[in-house]
């Protein structure tokens, strides 16, 4: 079952490779969500119940809803175009994610070791990689976000690979931290769209020496 | 602890919602005595953990006193640079609000004994110093927050993924402790696979903190564009608690096999700060951002003392210390200077001997303590530093490093001079603003300091850093 | 014993320039002045009045004097043979050297002194040609000293025995060395020419075109001084020590006359050289001299 | 308990320079180095007579103990640092007259100075290394402030730059060294350096060795290190040239000196070194000095100059040390103490006569000098004297010197084997040359400059005031005295060289030099006396009145002053000799049409070591590093792909080590 959500999860990052359109990768975005809620959802079922609910929080409520909403409500607040325009054409953002992928495949088969499970560790580095190519690859600042915060999903499946079981607090800390994170960038992308016309990364290449 | 942390919060949501200037300041200082409290609580509770996660050890307790002292004259310059030029009620109490829970954040940043507490509150500095940042709200500082929020969230991301690595290493070992104590005395069995990914995360996530290649560019926009006395904040204590951070995980890895490896990391990226900053030592016109270079150029030889190992360690915590005292002096003389040309290139700037000669005195004298020559304190701390080098045998390092802080002290020296005697041209002298000498005390208490730590530091001090590197094998 | 040395010099001094004239003279087939002319023409200077340019200051007075005491004091160094000179103690050579420069250094700044551009130019070319002679002089004591194993001439000449062959090519070679420092030190032919009419192809005579007088005297006679004395140190190279008095100056008087007669016959039958060739020339001293000091070491065995 | 006094008069004076009036700050600061000297000289002087002064001074934990001990050579620094600090600020009133308009420069000058004095003290003291360096280098940066005083001149700013970074370089070298010394011996005193030689492989000492010579090679000026010189002291205030290029370069020497005291054999390398590095230095020193047209330039390059002249001295007493020879020995370090001495008096006379003229005329190139010698009568005769003796001409102290270095390589020939006789010869000659050439080079400043007519009239008619003359004619008091009684100074020197010979006060070879100056002094006096009667003769016989009337031109009956021999035109046949040593950038207009007008020319001589060995390296290097320009280029993809690569990379460089060294091992098994 975990697998085959994960290999949804690996698909959308192609999807998300080989989309144009801001709002499809919001989509996705919250799908991811989903998806990861569901996996947690596996992988802890035996834990007890506030870290379920903590869980169910983060990925349901965060994840899926917030997070979406408040980056369309910023795509629609600044007018961005809808295309994403890339430095790469997308059939080779397509290859570079599948490469990323198989990539990342090799890279934990590589690791002999019976404590994490694999399948795990081959979404959440390939999900991370990926949400690093999306910063490089794309101009658009609002996608630089997105690109975060598919690292962010990655360092979450990364965390369930790992099986790391922090202390409820640190978790909510953790969670706080990156909300908060993520609220900033969506503020300051809002005010960048105030002061600049359109959302272009070359706008912010002034401070240089 | 807890006193404090809530204390702060209640302090800062105060400040960010009513505007009145006096109550701002009660407030602000009010915060001041808290932040003392906790000091002086700190001092007298060594080594007990308190509220489970926070424990003041000897390093903690340095920085933490660093903090305290250095708050209290970034608070005061803060009040003349409100003072100074149009201050918009609701950008103050953002302002005070923000560094309160800067400061708040790295104290307990520095306190804390679990890592990802650490990280935690590390992140917190981030997202309060991102509003320092856009504190004067316009486009460039606009561009430099984003940037600043954004390397640094992203290098962040990389220390928890660290920590998630490491938490693997300690599972394996059959473990879930985090604590550094427990990380410490179990480093032994830890995979060191695990370990060298984790050091190497944790590291390059860090060195956005403390300003060390890789990953300091954006700090040196956040430098350049916060207000001066934010600036002062950054280039000081912001990077004390990224050493803090690196300095904890290099005291784990020392216990295991892979300590040399992770040393060559160190010298890597410290050689390369101290070259980074050569190169734009010698290319930079903004003297703002000549200072945020000089501090890359300081943190690289930290490390590299860090990494040389024997008096090293000594050397680079004492370093980073008056790093800390002298280079926040100059960032309060730069808001000076910046107030009298209203700008931040050093062309536009000069004569300033005659302008401020109280100010030109700082400059002067902080140009020698920074670039660490006799009587400067930190002529100690880097001949320490060399010596390491020397003793540990890294001799044509050691020359590469000497030549390029020569080149440094050359277009360091270059700019000052200018900045000090050579007369700008097309400088209005009219609209020029005198600034009272009242306001360089400071600079001359904490440039004293930098000497007095260096060449008589008390016992207790001596005491304090021996028992930090203590974690260090010999 | 010193003190005859001393009158000797000044003795030949007197006549020296003299037979060189005569020399010339009866060379380009004339009868010539008598022997004592220029002794009489410097007498007949010495009661004249001076007439000063207003540019000068008091250097350009006090200049000649200095000149003349600085080659008086040189010549009572000159050893004469194994008894020394007036003067002599270790390395009176250093002195020797130096308080001739001593007065030449005056002879320039005087000539700067009347702000003429012609005096300037003779100035100029007069230092350097000191400048380029010195280094000989020294490494020819030098060798001299290694030869021995004495620092002050009269040691030296005093212990200067010639046995091998190499030790008269040295010799030999130390006379030339000297002679050529003499032309130079006066300005006689091949450097230049005390008879031309140009001042732009003058040293020694354009640099004091302005002095007159009792000065111009002064110079006149500090020149002939300096004759002799050079000549009385090639002499030291053929007194042999220990032999008898009226030997020694007979070898004087017979070797001064030679070397008058000998300058004659150049100045007769040399033109002089381009002024730009004369730096050349001039160093080819040093070489000479450090042919001097390698004949030294091969004759000390040093080398082989 | 001195050191004490030292401190607190500093402090009194600096806080007494603060609050007092613009014209009292000045005489305040004079009583203080008044003070300071007055009381080390009483040091140094019982240290001369034998009694070594010592004491112990706690100066925090972190350089403990600090052993201050003045013997004989510091006693022979000290004396001489005080004397020309006490002419330099005597004179430096005077000069810094017009700035009293600015108070805040002259406390900064006022204080500086004194501290730059108690600075030296402490260098030539103290026996602890980083007691030593940070004396060292507050003497560097307050050096550094006094030079930099007239500093509204860009290139006055510039030269400061370029003298404190060299200096800084020289510290660097320093630092390293004592690293160096401390690592293989664990202790931070003067002393453990010896304990290091007596130790360690000869090249490993004789490489330390070379550490600490660059290190005070550049403070010295020795070539190659000289390049700051020209700079620094033409952009100083005449009185601050004059220290520095007394005192300050001499502590270079200072430095050198002690080294060789605490050195332990390989004296013979050590020497042929030294020996090497100072004929290079002096003759092209003085070969640059004589190209050159601005005066303090010209002086800078002398001291150069007498640098390699001092220099041989140690070097020839070096190699007496190696050869066992103690005649060499104490000739050399003697000729090369009193030659410190000596060029102490003289150079910073000249630079205090250099700044009379310019502050007569505001300009320092010669060429648009002359005929000052009527304006400036007294100035005049100061530059003479110092010219004679810089020359090394009797009967000023220059000679004497020069006189003592030349009897030990005279000696040294008759003694030492075929290596040091044929460096010893040359030597010889380049001394012999150099003095030659010193001769033109001041024959031409001294005949240009006072000489002949005015080449550009003065505005105001210049004055020469007595407080300002004073101290110059003090310098020339010790100057005259030397050259007529030289034997007097040796003998005082004798305690500071019987350090290096190791034997009594004066040893037999001392006794027979004294003997021998003691001829020299007499000579000399004759010589003055035969002048003097010359004069009288002169007096006597000139029977009618001189005449005066204009210069002989050849006939031409209009000359005006641009007739006059010019400085360029007087050392063009030496510059035409040597052209390949030099860098003459030479701007002239070309000639045009049938009558051309009016064409200007000028040459700039420029340092063509300076141009080797400091321009095109730092080029290269800023070249080098320019590349590096594109990394805060501004884009974040760019920051974050920093990070990432830095993992990436550090993660890959083992995987790819392996695969190579597979590879390798996999073809040499073919």
């Amino acid at each position: 079952m975990t697998n085959i959500l994960l290999i949804f999860f690996i698909i959308s990052l192609v999807h998300m490779g080989l989309s144009k359109r801001l709002n499809t990768y919001t989509a996705v975005l919250a799908f991811q969500g989903i998806i990861l809620f569901g996996v947690a959802f596996i992988e802890l079922i035996q834990i007890n119940v506030p870290n379920l609910l903590f869980v169910l929080l983060e990925t349901i409520g965060f994840k899926t809803i917030a997070i979406p909403w408040f980056l369309n409500y910023v795509i629609r607040r600044n007018k961005i175009t809808r295309e994403s325009d890339p430095f790469l054409p997308d059939f080779l953002s397509v290859v570079i994610v599948t490469t990323i992928i198989i990539g990342s495949f090799l890279l934990s088969n590589a690791i002999q070791d019976t404590h994490v499970k694999k399948i795990l560790f081959v979404a959440a580095l390939s999900a991370l990689f990926t949400g690093l190519y999306f910063i490089i690859s794309r101009k658009k600042i609002i996608t630089h976000v997105m690109g975060f915060l598919i690292i962010e999903n990655g360092v979450f499946v990364l965390s369930l690979a790992v099986g790391a079981e922090m202390p409820l607090l640190v978790n909510i800390g953790i969670l706080l931290d990156i909300f908060a994170s993520v609220f900033l960038l969506g503020v300051f992308v809002n005010k960048i769209g105030d002061v600049l016309q359109e959302q272009d990364v070359d706008q912010l290449r002034n401070l240089k020496d | 602890m807890g006193i404090y942390l809530i204390g702060t919060l209640f302090i800062g949501c105060a400040l960010f919602l009513n505007r009145k200037k006096g109550l701002n300041y009660l407030l602000v200082t009010t915060f001041v005595l808290l932040q003392w409290g906790l000091t002086i609580h700190a001092w007298l509770h060594r080594d007990q953990a308190d509220w489970v996660y926070f424990t003041p050890d000897a390093l903690a307790v340095i920085f933490l006193t660093t903090l305290s002292v250095i708050s209290i004259p970034a608070i005061w310059h803060s009040y003349h640079y409100f003072a100074s030029d149009k201050e918009i009620p609701r950008e103050r109490s953002i302002y005070f609000a923000a560094m309160i829970i800067l400061l708040a954040a790295l104290s307990a940043a520095y306190l804390s004994n679990h890592i990802a507490i650490t990280w935690i509150f590390v992140e917190l500095t981030t997202l309060s110093a991102s509003s320092l940042i856009y504190h004067r709200r316009n486009v460039r500082t606009l561009e430099g927050t984003w940037k600043y929020i954004f390397v640094c969230s992203i290098s962040i991301t990389l220390v928890f993924i660290g920590i998630l690595l490491l938490t693997v290493a300690v599972q394996e070992a059959g473990f879930s402790d985090l604590t550094y104590a427990s990380l410490t005395a179990r480093a032994g069995l830890f995979n060191t696979f695990w370990l060298k990914l984790a050091f190497l995360f944790i590291f390059t996530g860090f060195t956005a903190k403390v300003g060390l290649v890789p990953m300091y560019t954006a700090g040196i926009d956040a430098k350049d564009k916060a207000p001066s006395p934010a600036g002062a904040l950054f280039s000081s204590v912001l990077l004390t608690v990224g050493f803090l951070g690196i300095f904890r995980v290099y005291a784990i890895i020392s216990h295991t096999e892979i300590f040399p490896w992770a040393g060559r990391i160190l010298f890597i990226s410290g050689f390369l700060s101290v070259f980074v900053a050569t190169v734009y030592m010698l290319r930079v016109k903004n003297f703002k951002r000549m200072f945020a270079y000089s501090s890359v150029e300081h943190m690289g030889l930290v490390v590299l003392g860090l990494a040389a190992g024997g008096v090293g360690y000594y050397a680079a915590i004492l370093h980073i210390v008056l790093h800390s005292f002298a280079k926040s002096a100059m960032f309060f003389q730069v808001g000076q200077v910046y107030r009298i040309y209203k700008s931040k290139s050093i062309y536009d700037a000069g004569d300033y001997f005659r302008l401020n000669p109280a100010g030109a005195i700082v400059l002067l004298f902080g140009f020698f303590i920074i670039t660490a020559m006799p009587p400067s304190g930190m002529f100690i701390s880097e001949f320490l530093i060399f010596s390491a080098l020397f003793a540990g045998g890294h001799i044509w390092l050691l020359a590469a490093v000497l030549l390029l802080l020569t080149l440094i002290i050359w277009s360091f020296g270059k700019n000052i001079f200018k900045i000090l005697f050579i007369k700008p041209v097309g400088l209005n002298e009219a609209t020029i603003q005198k600034i009272p000498p009242v306001e360089s005390i400071s600079q001359y208490l904490f440039l004293a300091l930098v000497i007095y730590l260096g060449f008589f530091p008390p016992g207790l001090f001596i005491h304090l850093i021996d028992q930090a590197i203590a974690l260090l094998p010999k | 014993m010193g003190i005859l040395n001393f009158i000797l010099i000044i003795g030949a001094s007197g006549v020296f320039p003299g037979v060189i004239i005569r020399t010339k003279s009866r060379l380009s087939g004339r009868k010539g002045p008598g022997l004592f002319q220029p002794l009489r023409d410097v007498w007949k200077l010495l009661r004249k009045g001076a007439v000063y340019s207003q540019t000068t200051s008091l250097i350009f007075q006090i200049a000649p004097s200095i000149y003349f005491a600085s080659v008086l004091m040189a010549i009572a160094m000159i050893p004469f043979g194994s008894q020394g000179g007036l003067i002599s103690f270790n390395g009176d050579f250093v002195f020797f050297a130096y308080v001739l420069a001593l007065g030449k250094f005056f002879m320039i700044i005087a000539a700067l002194d009347t702000g003429s551009s012609f005096e300037g130019m003779g100035a100029s070319r007069e230092a350097l040609y000191s400048l380029l002679a010195e280094p000989a002089f020294f490494i020819l004591m030098g060798s001299f000293a290694l030869l021995t194993g004495h620092t002050s001439f009269r040691e030296i000449f005093g212990s200067l025995h010639f046995g091998s062959s190499i030790s008269y090519a040295i010799g030999v070679l130390a006379a030339f060395v000297i002679t050529l420092t003499a032309l130079i030190e006066n300005s006689r032919m091949p450097i230049d020419d005390p008879k031309t009419h140009l001042e732009l192809t003058m040293v020694h005579e354009v640099m004091i075109l302005d002095n007159s007088g009792f000065d111009l005297g002064l110079i006149l006679q500090t020149g002939h001084l300096k004759f002799a004395m050079y000549g009385a140190l090639i002499v030291n190279f053929f007194l042999t020590p220990g032999s008898e008095l009226y030997y020694s100056i007979g070898i004087f008087i017979v070797i001064q006359a030679l070397f008058a007669v000998a300058i004659g016959i150049i100045e007769s039958f040399m033109a002089r050289f381009r002024m730009n060739h004369n730096p050349q020339y001039i160093f080819t001293l040093t070489s000479m001299s450090l042919l001097i000091f390698l004949g030294v070491l091969l004759l000390l065995g040093k080398i082989v | 308990m001195p050191v004490i006094i030292l401190i607190a008069t500093f402090l009194t004076a600096s806080l007494l320079i603060l609050v007092s009036g613009g014209r009292w700050k000045g005489y305040i600061a004079m009583a203080a180095v008044l003070l300071n000297s007055v009381m080390s000289s009483a040091v140094a002087i019982r240290a001369l007579a034998g009694h070594t002064f010592e004491e112990h001074l706690y100066a925090g934990p972190v350089l403990g103990v600090l052993t201050i001990r003045a013997d004989a050579l510091s006693a022979w620094f000290i004396l001489l640092a005080n004397f020309t600090l006490l002419t330099g600020i005597g004179y430096g009133i005077r000069y810094l007259k017009p700035y009293e308009g600015k108070p805040a420069a002259l406390n900064g000058h006022y204080i500086c100075y004194v501290l730059n004095h108690v600075a030296m003290l402490g260098i030539f003291s103290i026996q602890h290394m980083l007691g030593f360096l940070c004396a060292w280098e507050i003497m560097t940066l307050t050096a550094f402030l006094l030079v930099i005083f007239d500093h509204e001149k860009m290139e006055v700013v510039k030269a400061g730059v370029n003298f404190f970074i060299q200096a800084h370089l020289s510290f660097t070298f320093l630092t390293v060294a004592v690293i160096w010394v401390h690592l293989h011996t664990g202790s931070y005193e003067l002393a453990a350096v010896s304990t290091y030689f007596s130790r360690a492989h000869p090249a490993l000492s004789f490489l330390l060795f070379l550490l600490f010579f660059a290190g005070f090679g550049i403070k010295a000026g020795f070539v190659p290190f000289h390049t700051w010189l020209p700079y620094a002291h033409p952009a100083a205030p005449a009185h601050i040239s004059g220290i520095m290029s007394g005192v300050l370069i001499k502590l270079g020497i200072f430095g050198i000196l002690r080294i060789i005291l605490l050195a332990r054999g390989g004296y013979l390398l050590i020497g042929y070194t030294i020996l090497v590095v100072s004929v290079v230095s002096g003759i092209y020193g003085v070969i640059m000095a004589i190209v050159q047209h601005n005066v303090k330039k010209l002086l800078a390059y002398h001291s150069v100059e007498n640098i390699g002249i001092i220099g041989i001295g140690i070097g020839l007493g070096c190699i007496g040390l190696g050869l066992k020879d103690p005649v060499l020995v104490f000739a050399g370090f003697g000729g090369a103490l009193l030659h410190t001495l000596n060029h102490a008096l003289f150079k910073s006379l000249l630079f205090y006569a250099a700044g009379t003229v310019y502050q007569a005329t505001h300009t320092l190139d010669i060429e648009r000098l002359g005929g000052l010698v009527k304006r400036l009568p007294h100035t005049a005769v100061l530059f003479l004297v110092g010219s004679l003796a810089i020359c090394g001409l009797p009967p000023f102290n220059g000679f004497i010197s020069e006189f003592v270095i030349y009897s030990g390589l005279f000696h040294g020939m008759a003694a030492g084997g075929e290596t040091s006789m044929i460096v010893l010869l040359a030597a010889l000659s380049a001394l012999a040359l150099i003095g030659g050439l010193a001769m033109l080079c001041f024959t031409k400043a001294f005949g240009i400059i006072f000489l002949g007519r005015e080449r550009h009239p003065l505005a105001e008619s210049p004055k020469e005031v007595l407080p300002q003359l004073l101290p110059c004619y003090g310098t020339v008091a010790l100057i005259v005295a030397i050259g007529l009684l030289p034997q007097l100074f040796l003998r005082l020197a004798a305690p500071a060289i019987s350090l290096f010979t190791g034997g009594p006060a004066a040893g037999p070879p001392g006794i027979q030099l004294l003997s021998t100056l003691q001829n020299i002094s007499i000579c000399t006096l004759c010589f003055l006396l035969v002048v003097l009667i010359l004069f009288l003769i002169k007096r006597k016989v000139a029977s009618s009145p001189a005449a005066r009337s204009s210069t002989w031109g050849c006939g031409y009956v209009a000359p005006t002053a641009r007739l006059q021999y010019t400085a360029n035109s007087f050392v063009r046949p030496l510059r035409k000799l040597i052209r390949p040593l030099l860098m003459m950038n030479k701007s002239e207009g070309a000639i045009a049409g049938i009558f051309p007008g009016p064409i200007h020319s000028d040459t700039h001589p420029y340092d063509k070591l300076e141009a080797l060995l400091i321009d095109r390296p730092l080029r290269a290097l800023r070249r080098l590093l320019g590349g590096f320009h594109f990394l805060q280029n501004g884009s974040i993809p760019a920051y974050i792909l920093y990070g990432v690569g830095f993992i990436a990379i550090i993660l890959l460089i083992p995987i790819v080590t392996d695969a190579v060294t597979y590879l390798f091992n996999l073809f040499k098994q073919v």
